[in-house]
C-alpha cells in the first residue's frame, strides 16, 4: 500500500494523518492497531505498560461504530467496558459527557448516526488507554458534537495521551501533520 | 365420577390445558403491567406524545 | 475473566432479543424433522429405526444454519476489530462466542428432542439416548462450525459456502452420534464405545476450533 | 360503534377497558358450566371415560383454525383496507393461536394413546394440525425478526393469507398421503352424529373457549397498542438532545 513512511509522535501530541482518499490513512491506523500485518518495518510504543502490546493499549475508533442495535445504550457501553477491561470508569457519567444521558436505557437501534458516533466516543472515555487511533472522528457529528469531540481529545492530551487521527477536515485542534502521498 | 383405567391421561390433559391457559393469562397481565409502568416512567420524565396528551391517557 | 463473561452474556442477550436467531434454529429443527416422515412414509416401525438419524441430521443442519452470523455480524459493525485488539486472547474470545452460541442455539435443540422423539415413535430410553448424544455432540458441531464461520468472514461469503465448508468436517460427529444412539436402542454394539469416541471428538474440537478460528480471523481482517 | 370508530387506538383502548371485565366474567361462567357438564356426562360405550378429553380437545382444535381465520381477516385488513388496528390484531392473535394449537396437539395425543396405543400417529388430521402449529411458530418468528412492527406487518399478512390458502391443500395432500383417522363427526352432512349428552357440554365448552380467545385477544391487542406507544415515545426521547 505504501512504503518509506517514517513518523513518530509523543505523549500529549496529536498526529493528524491527512491526504486524499485512497492514500492509505485508514490502513495506517489499522496497522498501528495491529489489525493489519505490516509487510515490513516496525511500530512500537516507548514507555507504557511493558507487558501489553501497542494494540492492547490503544483505542480504535473506526468507520463502524461497533454497536449492537438490540442492546440498550448502557448495555452496549458497559459491554465494551467489561470486555476491554483495565482502568475503567462508570457508564453513567460517560454517557452524560457525550450528551446521551437521556437515552441511557433506550435500544441503540433508535439512535441517529451522530448519536451512534457519540456513543462510540463514550467508549474512549469509559476505559482509559493512552493511545487513541481515530478514523475520521468527527464524521456524522453536528457542530456541537464536533466541539464535544475536540474537548474530549484535549482532555486526553492534557492527561498525557497520544492521538493519531486520520482526517481530511481540520480537526480544530493543534496537530502535527503527516501527509500521505496520493496513489501508491 | 370414575375416570376408568385411563384416568391419568384425562387428568393430565385437563391440567395441561389449565396450565397453558393460566400461563397465557399471567403473561398478558404481566405484559400489561410492564407497558403501563414504562408509559408512567415517560410521563414522569416529561416526555409526551405528539398529540400533547399524557402517555398513560387512554 | 470479566471480559469472557461479558462477551458470553452479550451474545446470549442478542440471540434472544428481537432480531436474534436463537429460536429460529429450533423452529428449523422442528420443521425438518416433521418433513422427514412425509418423504419416508408414516410407517411407525420404520420411523423408529430411522429416528436417531433424522434427529441428528436435523440438529446438524439447524446448528449450521444459525452459525453463519457468528462472526459476520461482529465484522459488519466493527465489533470484531475491537475484539481482536482486546487484551483477551482471540482464541478465548472465539471459544466464548462459540459457547454463547451453543447455549442460545444448541441447548434449545436438545430440549426440543423429547417432543420430536414422540413424533418419531421413539420410546423414552431411545429419546434420552439421542438427547444425551446430542448434548455431547452439538458442542463439537458448534466448535467445528466456528472455523467455517471465521473463514466466511475472511472470504466475505457466508451462508451456503459455510455449509459446504463445514458439513464434511462434521461427518465423524454424525457417524458416532448416530451410531451411539442406535447402539443404545438396538445394539449390537455397546453404547459406550461410539459414545466415548463422540466425547473425544467433542473435546478435540473444543481445542482445535478456537485456535483455527482465531488464526483465520487474525490473518483475514482487512 | 362501527369499525371506523375502532380505527382510533385510543377509542379502542377505552372500549376494551369497559368490555374486558364482562367478557372475562362470561368466559369464566361458561367454562365452569362446561366443565361441570363435562364431568357429569356419561362414559362412551366404546371409549369409556377418555371421551372426556374430547371436551377440551375439540374446542382447542376448533380454535386453532378459527384463530388463523381471524388472522387472515386481519391480514386482509392490513393489505386491502389498511385498517390501523389490523396488524395489531394479527400480531396479538399469533401466540394465542399457537398455544391453542399446541393444546389441541397434546390433548389429541393424550387421547390417542389409550385409543391407538401410541401417542403420535402420522394421520391426516393430527399431521395437518402439526403443520399449522409450525406455521404459527414461523409467523411469530417473523414478527420477532423485525423491530419495526409496520415493516413486519405486510410480510406477516402475506404469509398469513398464503397459509390460509395453503392449509386446505396441505390437509388434502396429507389426507391423500395417509388415511387412518375416523371421519369428522361433528360437522357431518345430515346433522351431528354425536349423542346429545356429549354434544351439549361440547358446545358449551367450545363457546367458552372461543370467548376465552376473544378476551385474551383483546387484552393482548391492548398490550400491543401500549407497546407501540412506548416504542414511539422511546424514539422521540432518543431524538431529543440533552438539555
Amino acid at each position: 500500500m505504501f512504503s518509506g513512511l517514517d513518523f513518530e509522535t509523543a505523549s500529549g501530541e496529536v498526529l493528524a494523518v491527512v491526504g486524499p482518499n485512497g492514500s492509505g490513512k485508514t490502513s495506517l491506523l489499522r496497522l498501528v492497531a495491529g489489525l493489519l500485518v505490516p509487510a515490513g518495518g516496525s511500530i512500537g510504543l516507548e514507555g507504557g505498560e511493558t507487558e501489553l502490546t501497542l494494540p492492547e493499549q490503544s483505542h480504535y475508533l473506526g468507520h463502524r461504530d461497533a454497536l449492537k442495535p438490540a442492546l440498550s445504550v448502557a448495555e452496549n457501553l458497559s459491554f465494551w467496558r467489561d470486555f476491554l477491561g483495565g482502568e475503567t470508569g462508570d457508564v453513567g457519567p460517560c454517557l452524560t459527557a457525550v450528551g446521551l444521558g437521556h437515552a441511557t436505557y433506550l435500544p441503540a437501534a433508535y439512535l441517529s448516526a451522530g448519536q451512534r458516533r457519540r456513543l462510540s466516543i463514550a467508549r474512549l472515555l469509559v476505559v482509559r488507554r493512552p493511545v487513541w487511533l481515530l478514523d475520521e472522528p468527527t464524521s456524522a457529528l453536528d457542530a456541537a458534537g464536533q466541539e464535544l469531540c475536540v474537548g474530549v481529545m484535549r482532555d486526553h492530551l492534557a492527561s498525557g495521551g497520544i492521538i493519531v487521527a486520520a482526517t481530511h477536515a481540520p480537526l480544530g485542534i493543534e496537530a502535527r501533520e503527516l501527509r500521505m502521498g496520493g496513489g501508491k | 365420577m370414575s375416570l376408568g383405567p385411563y384416568a391419568s391421561y384425562i387428568v393430565t390433559s385437563y391440567s395441561l390445558v389449565a396450565a397453558i391457559v393460566l400461563i397465557l393469562i399471567v403473561w398478558i397481565a404481566i405484559d400489561y403491567r410492564l407497558q403501563k409502568e414504562r408509559l408512567r416512567e415517560f410521563e414522569a420524565g416529561g416526555v409526551t406524545r405528539r398529540s400533547g396528551r399524557q402517555a398513560t391517557d387512554v | 475473566m470479566t471480559a469472557i463473561t461479558a462477551l458470553i452474556r452479550r451474545d446470549i442477550k442478542i440471540a434472544l432479543r428481537v432480531g436474534g436467531g436463537a429460536l429460529i434454529g429450533v423452529l428449523f429443527f422442528l420443521t425438518v424433522t416433521v418433513l422427514m416422515p412425509f418423504a419416508i412414509g408414516p410407517d411407525l416401525a420404520l420411523l423408529t429405526r430411522l429416528g436417531p438419524a433424522i434427529l441428528w441430521l436435523g440438529a446438524l443442519l439447524a446448528s449450521l444454519l444459525t452459525l453463519d452470523r457468528l462472526f459476520t455480524a461482529d465484522h459488519e459493525d466493527g465489533s470484531l476489530d475491537l475484539i481482536v485488539m482486546g487484551q483477551t486472547p482471540l482464541e478465548l474470545a472465539c471459544a466464548a462466542k462459540a459457547l454463547a452460541h451453543w447455549l442460545a442455539a444448541g441447548v434449545p435443540l436438545i430440549v426440543a428432542t423429547p417432543m420430536l422423539g414422540l413424533l418419531l415413535n421413539l420410546d423414552g430410553e431411545a429419546t434420552s439416548a439421542v438427547a444425551l448424544t446430542l448434548l455431547v455432540g452439538t458442542p463439537a458441531l458448534t466448535f467445528t462450525g466456528m472455523i467455517g464461520a471465521a473463514l466466511a468472514v475472511t472470504l466475505h461469503r457466508g451462508g451456503l459456502l459455510l455449509a459446504v465448508l463445514v458439513l464434511p468436517l462434521s461427518i465423524p460427529v454424525l457417524i458416532f452420534g448416530v451410531s451411539a444412539s442406535q447402539a443404545a436402542i438396538t445394539g449390537p454394539l455397546a453404547f459406550g464405545t461410539p459414545f466415548s469416541i463422540l466425547c473425544a471428538l467433542s473435546l478435540v474440537s473444543l481445542v482445535v476450533g478456537p485456535f483455527a478460528a482465531a488464526a483465520s480471523l487474525r490473518h483475514g481482517l482487512d | 360503534m362501527t369499525l371506523i370508530d375502532l380505527a382510533n387506538p385510543t377509542k379502542f383502548l377505552s372500549l376494551t377497558g369497559r368490555v374486558l371485565p364482562w367478557l372475562a366474567g362470561a368466559t369464566a361462567i361458561l367454562l365452569l358450566v362446561g366443565l361441570y357438564q363435562a364431568a357429569i356426562a356419561p362414559d362412551d360405550y366404546q371409549q369409556g371415560a377418555t371421551v372426556k378429553i374430547m371436551f377440551i380437545h375439540v374446542p382447542n382444535a376448533w380454535l386453532s383454525m378459527f384463530v388463523w381465520g381471524v388472522m387472515s381477516i386481519a391480514a386482509l385488513g392490513t393489505l386491502v383496507w389498511r385498517h390501523p388496528l389490523a396488524d395489531v390484531a394479527a400480531k396479538a392473535a399469533a401466540p394465542i393461536g399457537a398455544a391453542f394449537t399446541f393444546l389441541a396437539l397434546v390433548t389429541g395425543s393424550l387421547w390417542g394413546r389409550p385409543m391407538w396405543g401410541t401417542y403420535w400417529e402420522w394421520d391426516a388430521r393430527l399431521t395437518s394440525v402439526l403443520v399449522l402449529f409450525l406455521m404459527y411458530l414461523g409467523l411469530m418468528a417473523l414478527w420477532r425478526a423485525v423491530d419495526d412492527p409496520s415493516r413486519a406487518a405486510r410480510a406477516a399478512a402475506v404469509l398469513t393469507l398464503v397459509g390460509a390458502i395453503n392449509l386446505p391443500i396441505i390437509k388434502f395432500s396429507v389426507d391423500w398421503w395417509n388415511t387412518l383417522h375416523q371421519p369428522a363427526s361433528v360437522m357431518r352432512m345430515g346433522g351431528p352424529s354425536l349423542d346429545k349428552a356429549f354434544l351439549i357440554p361440547l358446545l358449551v365448552m367450545a363457546i367458552g373457549f372461543s370467548l376465552l380467545f376473544v378476551t385474551l385477544h383483546l387484552a393482548a391487542m391492548r398490550n400491543e397498542i401500549l407497546r407501540r406507544r412506548v416504542r414511539s415515545l422511546q424514539m422521540m426521547q432518543a431524538s431529543q438532545q440533552a438539555a
